[in-house]
């Protein structure tokens, strides 16, 4: 005989063993690739920014949960540790330590505690954030140090475009893709991460293993990743086609930017992307498209945070449309 | 490729682990409690008296309308009271207790009937036998089999499926009594299809129950008007929306029923009780119940009279667990959670499920993530997590246009949510709401 | 009317209870669309206390003449008049703030505020509570449009009134002085707003 | 004069004169003249957009009461009588004064009254519960305890006693809005006649089982033995279902039933103390008692 | 391809809610459903266009011949006030139920600061022509309804979300207004 | 949580909008219901001095088929959804279309003033057409009302 | 006081009555205006003028060339400044396309041997804190009295000798761009 009281609860009385907090630990577990290439590229900063961004975005968490909404206190879901780990890997490895406070308390204080905190912001966190800092501090967040040289340094890091910025503006400024194809880096480099760029983004390899990884175990479903990247090499590939001297060819618009973190980290966000399979799709398609948009013919060399984020804002919208089929809503099937 | 239903379902760990078990005979219990409402519907009449003597399938309380059954005596003894007890749906409702007579001898008879294949009563007859013996759907939804099956002329019934599904975890009867009665059952089928003029039957059986297949693809070798269907191990294939979409391809329309798309759907269990009731003129005083657990020294099998307390079972399969903290009547993902152990056994049980300590305890539910797992497991194309937010925030109305209504509460959606929501409380909340302003709405 | 109105209560509402911006949320555009500076932020501030103040008197100077059916387009005509001569004389006289102010200067005329106080209050009361509460209001929506600009040039170009108190390499966050800067300041200057108006009222 | 000022005031008045009588057109159709007397009622009611009224909010009974000629049966029950009566001098109308109610609760099945038999895990709200089972103690009349009543509460005129596990109502704060009534999913919140000084007289239990079942379930459950029906010198009691009901318009407070309950399930409020009540004081080991074993408490057969 | 870069630049780049500032009123008060948003944008459709026909014609064949430039304001309102108006009088004379259903689901529009504003801008545009004055006034009107059906979704999903109390309201509509304003600046330099 | 709010709940179909109302006339054949705010000016504190949105009530006028209403009584005024955005487009969306193609093809035979008036003045012959095909609207557009309690 | 009553006659006389007054006053008040409004945008011009030109006495604005160009779609302006009859140096106004959000319109005054007396901007829609440090003294003062025919009008990064504002090359590119494209024009107008 058990000494406690017999429990009464409605059914169903088994769950599956998922929970939230194992999903969020996945996805950190799949961005130590990344960060372990950006370690060894970027060195200490790398470590630097990545732990201000975590601590601090914690620290709000902590702060606005026990007293300014005097709830209950949930830092040790993930959540925010992910926030902050996918804000760092939005950002470059020499950014002053105050600006990462910034974009993390923006990240959760306006984007996530402001709409009532996880699984109610409509926009994702970790992008707003850098986003907020992008156009706050254009020269900061658009100074990349280069590969490898910077390994040691905290300060004075040397630093250098990304390719995406390269051809941006070589394009802007009339040179042609072949001028510029000697001075962005071979698309092996950026296959393995031997470019400059946010400490994240620059290692495709290592962000597929992870993606990879998140698919097998289930927490992301390969439609976002797969469909967006799709869309991006279609319309990237439609343009090269149409002139490739003055058009960059799909394949490095995959490698470069953000366009992997992006696909299977940020575009995949639980919270902020469509709950049907249907919807993934359009919005995938969606953020594809804004992004080609913004690098071919925008102020920005890079636009997948942008995209996502427009796209974001586009998923109530999406959800209201694109619902599951109800079960016999529609008769299919002959009636006798 | 297996058949099954396309959008949503789970599959849970099976734990049939009694699915070896022949379904054993218990010795009547000494008191059973038969409550008057053992079916949906309105309750029976009680049409006995304190005191009085009565005997093993006698009417104790009377169909009391359309939508009601018999409910026959399953001892024989002395109705002691008249009163209300604690039931599975944990409430205490009316029951009639009866004494059981340890000296009458028709307690104690093996009653093992022979197989009789011959039809002899007219459509007509068979119907009344099913609505004079008490019969309803032993699937789980005890709904009288006589509504059921009382088809108006418009309606055209072309296939009549037999539900052998058993998705549930842990529950094993229909299983077993597929195999022990399957000759029964396959002379039920002909019965039914003999009544409704029905020319095509199929038995769905889901792969799990490799050797039930075996044995009906075997009986029915030369019938070709009875198919046996093995399906795909998905939960919950058993509701029949979903049976009748993974074997036909037919989809019941919303707010319709399976005879909307020419399909009658009963439980094997029910097919027996009306073999029973056809050839053997006997009502439906008991049923295979599977009383089963982890912690449970021998889970079993048994026929068990209906009112028998639950506890004569648990002692029956070697007494509580130390650490029992849940008792369900019914399985895991459907069964309710019964307040002690005296809740008697009704013709909607199908299994008692004993559950310990470490299973029994729900977590704590936290925000949710919006990961649309519950979207996607969900049979009917909904949204729980969105229904569950319109409950809490009191909007029925929009839960109403979600079609909440539609929800056939299998509890996929909470078995998978990663942030352990109370999905499908909120839910049934809803639903209940959204009935009783639909009620005073037509009493308007 | 009947009622006796305080004066000081008519004065004060406009300012706390019943501010314009924070509370009554009137006039928007202007609100978010100028105030990127907090100068910018005082002059459409004084010009549309003007316009209010102006329109106010002369729609409780006239009232009686005006037949109710008409009242709108007349009062309409008469806030008009006043917005034209203020966008004249800011043109002519303050050139580098009419061209800050562009094309919200003619937009007072919509500016549901001064419409809103003249058919709902100017035109049912006395010469002298219509301009207590035109002040009232007007400097209302003065403080805090000058107090959204003052925020968003401090954070966004570090200096009040154009003062710069960083150096001129310092970076301040951009952001703020851009569109969005100004619908997310407001946001939490209203949430701090009436957290304050709160704790003083009670 | 300039050229220019002519062509400006003809062109501004013939626009005028053609704009405005659109206008006028328009407004002549569209505007419906607005009341102020609304917005001064309105200014009456004490904003607290319960519902309470009838209506949905306060502006909108405003309205109503405005519109309506006879206002005798419309009441605001947060207002009361005193703001009942300053709205019908301002409108000139007639009301009728109610009598002021409060919310009692009727039952007193705290913790050790009533021991747990079974653990509720789920959503913490009552409605819920209810829709599973009739409670963790064997009483199915009783407070569930999970503060339905509590969150519907608007006045903060509620607060659930973590050591009785059950709902107190703050007599002061109730505006006898009535939400709590329907929040309960057990029916045992009543609107009950408040007088002067507060004095209520009024049998804090549900239960209509029987006596002996029902004094199982809960020490100070009623049982129907009918004393206070008996004992009653002006007839206000009737018994029903094993359950006695005070009717509050015609108990004279004269606390004689107070004494002979058995199981003190009457309860007197704001009574000058005349003696000490003394409530049966359970037993230890009954607090929690776990039942899992065939109990007889519930089939005594 | 001039008017194309007009198009563009007023939906995305320089959206007239999320970047000019205009129409702040009916974004932020008739958008707690996305279809009244739907219903509102067709009908600012409307206005915009034949508000913008009326003043470009005004102030190009009357004000500058005349020389009273100056009484822009106050004659755009009174032009486009009446004629909005009159608009609506007609509807109701000519069909009473189609402007019973427009009642029941719309709030009346009236002029208000983006009519007033885009017929402004418009006059203002460089070579203006009534042809690209009006496409201006469409594609600004386009801008509206997405923005607000937009922000209109958003917000039928934040009333399912536990926002903090201080936030409910004026300031979280705000907030997402801003934050949608700052994903907009992703197309800064589009055309 | 919100109170529950029995009364006010109506269950409909999610393709109708619903608004609350009062019947403020009944004439021989048709009652005129006030709408009560619409619902997004209803908790507007600004409403008494907004001009974009109706903060007064609007009138509606419903043949009458129901004999049994009386004057005040509380009644939901029921619209299928689709309808209101039909008479969005009948009332908006058409006309603006017949108007942007006018001045196109008027820009391309007539001065620019021309064309410009010509576009608004071909609302005229539209109202006509609209005036004509009164009845057929009529049946199109039903709006019922359904007593309240 | 009673409202007067809304017969129609009343209406129209009293919104005759307000238009009357309201077109009068607004149509006096734009003579008094008139005039200062004239003298403040001519002095905004004269303003600019003086800001890039050396002391000059005659009226350049009075004297504004206007010379079509190929490359712009705009007509391209030049202001001749005349001390005592004397030329003492001309305005051209240039415009670039390539900024970072479009156009960006500068005047830059010109002595007569060609070297730059002083740069203003007259029209840009360039990120506030950023791009709009072109108008900062720093920024400014490396242009004057730098001769374009031997100073590099390109940004350093481009090879030339433009030390371009932090963050912001394209900027400061385009304003190069300008500048150059007024000294084409001063040069083949002079
Ligand atoms: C009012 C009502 C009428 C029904 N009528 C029929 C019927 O005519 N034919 C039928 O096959 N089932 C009928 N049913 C039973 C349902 O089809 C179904 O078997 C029952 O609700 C339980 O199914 P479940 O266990 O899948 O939930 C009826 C049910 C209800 C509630
Ligand atoms: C989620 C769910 C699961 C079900 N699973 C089964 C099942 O495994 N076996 C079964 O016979 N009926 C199951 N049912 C009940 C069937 O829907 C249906 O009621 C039954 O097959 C009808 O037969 P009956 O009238 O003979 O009970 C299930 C119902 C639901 C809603
Ligand atoms: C919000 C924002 C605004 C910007 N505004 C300008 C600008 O006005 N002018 C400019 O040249 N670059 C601007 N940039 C920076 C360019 O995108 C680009 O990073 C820069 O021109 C690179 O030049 P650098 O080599 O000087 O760092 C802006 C960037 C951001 C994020
Ligand atoms: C697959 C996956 C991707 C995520 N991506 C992000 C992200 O891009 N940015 C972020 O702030 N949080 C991310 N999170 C964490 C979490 O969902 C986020 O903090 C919520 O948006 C906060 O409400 C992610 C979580 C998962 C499971
Ligand atoms: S919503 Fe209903 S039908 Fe869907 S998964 Fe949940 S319980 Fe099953
Ligand atoms: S499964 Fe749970 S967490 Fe996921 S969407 Fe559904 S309710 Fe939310
Ligand atoms: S206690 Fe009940 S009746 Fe009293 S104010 Fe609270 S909710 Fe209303
Ligand atoms: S009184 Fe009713 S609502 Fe309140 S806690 Fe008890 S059962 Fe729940
Ligand atoms: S102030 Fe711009 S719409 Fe109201």
């Amino acid at each position: 005989m058990s000494k406690k009281p017999i429990i009464i609860s409605a059914s169903p009385h088994i769950h599956s063993d998922r929970t939230s907090k194992k999903l969020m630990y996945d996805v950190v577990i799949a961005l130590i690739p990344a960060f372990l290439v950006s370690i060894y590229v970027f060195g200490i900063g790398a470590i630097i920014v990545t732990a201000v961004a975590v601590i601090s975005c914690l620290i709000f968490e902590y702060l606005i949960q026990k007293y300014l909404l005097k709830a209950e206190v949930t830092i040790s879901d993930g959540s925010a540790l992910l926030t902050g780990i996918l804000l760092a890997f939005n950002l470059p490895s020499n950014l002053p330590i105050w600006m990462i406070i910034v974009g993390s308390l923006v990240a959760i204080a306006v984007a996530k505690m402001s709409f009532g905190g996880l699984g109610f912001n409509i926009f994702n966190p970790a992008l707003v954030g850098r986003v907020f800092l992008l156009i706050s501090f254009p020269v900061q967040m658009t100074m990349w140090p280069t590969a490898i040289e910077n390994q040691a340094k905290i300060a004075d890091a040397v630093t250098g475009a990304t390719p995406l910025g390269i051809i941006k503006e070589g394009l802007q400024f009339g040179e042609t893709m072949t001028d510029l194809s000697s001075k962005i880096p071979s698309n092996l480099d950026m296959f393995i991460g031997l470019t400059g760029g946010s400490l994240g983004e620059i290692s495709i390899i290592a962000l597929l293993i992870g993606g990879l990884f998140l698919i097998y175990r289930k927490v992301i479903s390969w439609h976002i990743p797969v469909t967006m990247l799709f869309t991006m090499a279609v319309f990237t590939g439609i343009f090269w086609m149409i002139d490739p001297e003055q058009y960059a060819n799909p394949l490095f618009h995959l490698l470069s930017g953000g366009a992997i973190l992006g696909a299977f980290f940020m575009a995949t966000d639980l919270v902020t992307s469509p709950m049907t399979r249907k919807g993934m799709v359009i919005f995938a398609i969606g953020i594809g498209l804004i992004t080609v948009v913004i690098r071919l013919f925008g102020a920005y060399p890079e636009g997948v945070s942008f995209a996502i984020i427009i796209m974001n804002a586009f998923v109530p919208l999406i959800n209201k449309y694109f619902k599951p089929r109800r079960f016999g809503s529609k008769i299919k099937s002959k009636i006798i | 490729m297996l058949k099954t239903f396309p959008k949503g379902g789970i599959h849970p760990h099976e734990n049939k682990i009694t699915s070896s078990k022949a379904i054993k005979r218990l010795a009547p219990p000494k008191v059973v409690y038969v409550p008057i409402s053992q079916h949906i519907g309105i309750p029976s009449k009680i049409i006995v008296e304190r005191k009085e003597k009565v005997k093993i399938g006698q009417v104790i309380a009377k169909s009391g309308g359309y939508i009601s059954s018999n409910i026959h005596s399953p001892v024989a003894g002395t109705v002691t009271k008249l009163d209300k007890f604690f039931d599975s749906s944990g409430y205490k409702k009316q029951c009639i207790v009866i004494r059981t007579d340890a000296k009458d001898k028709s307690n104690f008879e093996e009653i093992d009937l022979p197989l009789l294949t011959e039809i002899k009563l007219s459509e007509k007859d068979i119907l009344q036998h099913i609505t004079d013996y008490g019969i309803v759907g032993l699937g789980g939804a005890t709904f009288p089999s006589h509504v059921k099956l009382n088809i108006q002329k418009d309606k055209n019934i072309d296939c009549l499926i037999i539900n052998g599904v058993e998705c549930e975890p842990y529950l094993t009867a229909d299983h077993r009594l597929m195999l022990e009665k399957a000759e029964e059952i396959i002379v039920g089928i002909q019965i039914l299809m003999f009544a409704l003029h029905i020319e095509k039957a199929i038995i769905g059986i889901e792969n799990n129950k490799k050797n039930a297949i075996e044995n009906f693809k075997e009986l029915t070798k030369n019938n070709h008007k009875i198919k046996v269907a093995a399906l795909k191990i998905k939960y919950p294939q058993g509701s029949e929306k979903q049976l009748v979409r993974a074997l036909l391809k037919r989809e019941v329309p919303k707010n319709g029923l399976p005879l909307d798309v020419g399909v009658i759907v009963h439980n094997v269990g029910t097919i027996f009780a009306i073999y029973e009731a056809v050839q053997h003129n006997k009502s439906l005083t008991e049923r295979a119940v599977t009383v089963t657990g982890k912690k449970i020294k021998d889970p079993s099998n048994f026929w068990v009279k209906i009112g028998t307390p639950v506890i004569d079972l648990i002692n029956e399969v070697g007494g509580l667990p130390e650490d029992t903290r849940k008792i369900l009547n019914g399985g895991p993902m459907m069964g309710k959670a019964i307040k002690n152990t005296n809740v008697p056994i009704t013709k909607g049980t199908s299994g008692i499920l004993v559950i310990s300590e470490e299973e029994a305890e729900r977590k704590k539910s936290s925000n949710c993530i919006r990961c649309g797992e519950c979207v996607f497991v969900c049979p009917m194309g909904l949204e729980p997590h969105l229904l569950m937010n319109l409950t809490e925030k009191r909007m029925f109305e929009n839960a109403f246009n979600e079609d909440i209504m539609t929800c056939i509460e299998c509890g996929s959606c909470s078995y998978v949510c990663p942030s352990h929501r109370p999905l499908l409380d909120y839910i049934r909340f809803g639903k209940s709401i959204i009935k009783t302003l639909e009620f005073a709405k037509d009493k308007k | 009317m009947t009622k006796k109105i305080d004066q000081k209560q008519n004065f004060l509402k406009g300012i706390l209870k019943e501010n314009p911006v924070f509370v009554m949320l009137l006039g928007m555009c202007p609100t978010l669309g100028v105030t990127s500076s907090a100068f910018n932020g005082l002059g459409m501030g004084v010009a549309t206390l003007f316009v209010l103040l102006m329109s106010n008197i002369v729609v409780s100077l006239i009232k009686t003449q005006i037949p109710s059916k008409v009242r709108i387009p007349a009062f309409i005509i008469i806030i008009a008049s006043f917005v034209t001569v203020v966008e004249m004389v800011l043109e002519a006289f303050i050139p580098f703030l009419y061209e800050q102010l562009g094309i919200f200067i003619p937009l007072i005329v919509v500016n549901c505020l001064i419409l809103g106080r003249a058919e709902s209050f100017a035109s049912k009361n006395n010469l002298w509570s219509s301009i207590v509460d035109a002040l009232g209001m007007g400097i209302g929506f003065v403080i805090a449009l000058t107090i959204l600009g003052a925020t968003r040039e401090i954070l966004g170009s570090g200096s009040i009134f154009e003062m710069k108190f960083v150096s001129e390499d310092a970076n301040t966050f951009i952001l703020f002085i851009l569109p969005p800067g100004a619908f997310i300041a407001l946001a939490y200057l209203s949430v701090l707003f009436n957290k304050i108006s709160i704790k003083t009222l009670s | 004069m300039t050229v220019s000022i002519i062509y400006s005031v003809l062109l501004l008045t013939s626009l005028g004169i053609i704009a405005a009588i659109i206008l006028y057109l328009v407004s002549k159709k569209f505007y419906v003249y607005e009341d102020p007397l609304i917005t001064e009622v309105e200014e009456i009611l004490p904003a607290a957009n319960c519902a309470g009224c009838g209506s949905p909010g306060c502006r909108s009974f405003a309205e109503k009461l405005v519109g309506t000629e006879d206002i005798s049966d419309l009441f605001c029950p947060v207002g009361g009588n005193d703001v009942m009566k300053s709205i019908a001098n301002l409108l000139g109308k007639e009301v009728a004064e109610k009598d002021p109610t409060v919310a009692v609760l009727l039952c007193q099945g705290s913790c050790d009254m009533r021991p747990k038999t079974t653990q509720f895990q789920g959503p913490d709200s009552c409605a819920i519960s209810a829709l599973v089972f009739s409670g963790e103690t064997d009483c199915q009349y009783g407070c569930l305890g999970k503060g339905d009543c509590v969150e519907s509460c608007l006045f903060d005129a509620m607060y659930m006693d973590k050591e009785t596990g059950l709902p107190v109502i703050i007599t002061d704060s109730c505006t006898s809005c009535g939400a709590c009534v329907e929040a309960c999913p057990k029916n045992i919140i009543e609107m009950r006649p408040k007088n002067k000084r507060d004095l209520k007289i009024y049998v804090g239990c549900m239960n209509e089982d029987k006596g002996g079942i029902a004094k199982k379930a809960c020490a100070v459950a009623c049982i129907g033995c009918s004393k206070c029906f008996d004992v009653c010198p002006k007839d206000a009691i009737t018994m029903e279902n094993n359950l006695a009901y005070i009717d509050p318009y015609l108990c004279t407070l004269c606390r004689k039933c107070v004494d002979v309950c058995p199981t003190h399930s009457i309860i007197e409020t704001n009574f000058p103390p005349k003696k000490k009540k003394t409530l049966p004081i359970p037993s230890k080991e009954k607090k929690i008692k776990v039942i899992v074993e065939p109990l007889n408490s519930n089939n005594d057969a | 391809m001039e008017y194309i870069i007009i198009i563009i630049a007023a939906i995305f780049v320089n959206n007239i809610v999320l970047a000019q500032f205009l129409g702040i009123c009916p974004f932020l008060g008739v958008s707690s459903k996305v279809s009244t948003s739907v219903g509102m944008s067709g009908a600012v459709l409307f206005v915009m266009t034949i508000a913008t026909i009326a003043s470009y014609l005004l102030h190009q064949y009357v004000l500058i011949p005349f020389g009273l430039d100056y009484l822009r304001t106050i004659t755009f309102i009174l032009v486009i006030a009446a004629l909005v108006q009159m608009v609506e009088i007609i509807l109701k004379k000519v069909s009473p139920p189609l402007y019973k259903a427009l009642g029941v689901f719309l709030p009346l529009i009236t002029t208000n600061c983006a009519v007033l504003g885009v017929a402004i801008l418009a006059i203002g545009l460089e070579d203006a022509s009534l042809l690209k004055a009006v496409i201006f006034a469409i594609a600004n009107s386009i801008g509206f309804a997405l923005a607000i059906i937009v922000f209109s979704s958003i917000r039928e999903q934040l009333e399912l979300a536990n926002i903090p109390e201080g936030m409910k309201g004026v300031p979280i509509n705000l907030l997402v207004a801003g934050l949608l304003s700052l994903a907009f600046l992703g197309f800064t330099g589009l055309v | 949580m919100k109170k529950l709010d029995l009364d006010n709940l109506n269950i409909t179909n999610k393709n109708f909008i619903n608004h609350f109302g009062e019947i403020s006339k009944i004439n021989k054949n048709s009652i005129i219901v006030s709408l009560d705010n619409s619902t997004n000016c209803q908790t507007c504190k600004a409403k008494s001095a907004c001009g974009i949105s109706d903060s007064n009530t609007k009138e509606i006028e419903i043949n009458n088929n129901f004999q049994s209403l009386h004057i005040n009584e509380k009644v939901n005024v029921i619209m299928r959804k689709e309808l209101g955005l039909k008479a969005v487009f009948f009332a908006y969306v058409f006309p603006f279309i017949l108007m942007f193609l006018t001045l196109i093809i008027a820009s391309f035979f007539f001065k620019e003033w021309l064309a410009g008036l010509l576009s608004i003045f071909i609302l005229i012959p539209y109202y006509i057409a609209l005036y004509l095909y009164k009845d057929s609207f009529n049946s199109y557009f039903n709006i019922s009302i359904v007593k309240n309690n | 006081m009673r409202k007067k009553e809304s017969t129609f006659l009343n209406m129209v006389l009293s919104l005759a009555m307000i238009t009357i007054v309201a077109g009068f006053s607004l149509g006096f008040v734009n003579d008094l205006t008139k005039g200062p409004k004239a003298k403040a945008k001519l002095e905004r011009k004269i303003n600019a003028l003086k800001l890039v030109l050396p002391e000059f006495d005659n009226n350049p604005v009075a004297e504004k060339q206007l010379i079509k160009s190929d490359k712009f779609k705009d007509s391209i302006e030049i202001y001749t400044a005349l001390f005592n009859n004397e030329f003492v140096g001309s305005a051209v106004v240039g415009s670039s396309n390539k900024g970072f959000s479009g156009l960006i319109k500068i005047m830059v005054g010109f002595n007569p041997d060609g070297k730059i007396q002083n740069i203003a901007v007259l029209e840009q829609k360039e990120t506030p804190g950023l791009g709009t440090k072109m108008k900062d003294e720093k920024f400014l003062k490396q242009f004057r009295g730098k001769d374009p025919s031997s100073f590099n009008l390109k940004v350093i990064k481009d090879g030339g000798e433009v030390d371009a504002i932090t963050g912001s090359t394209i900027t400061s590119r385009a304003f190069g761009e300008a500048t150059q494209m007024a000294y084409d024009e001063f040069i083949k107008n002079k």
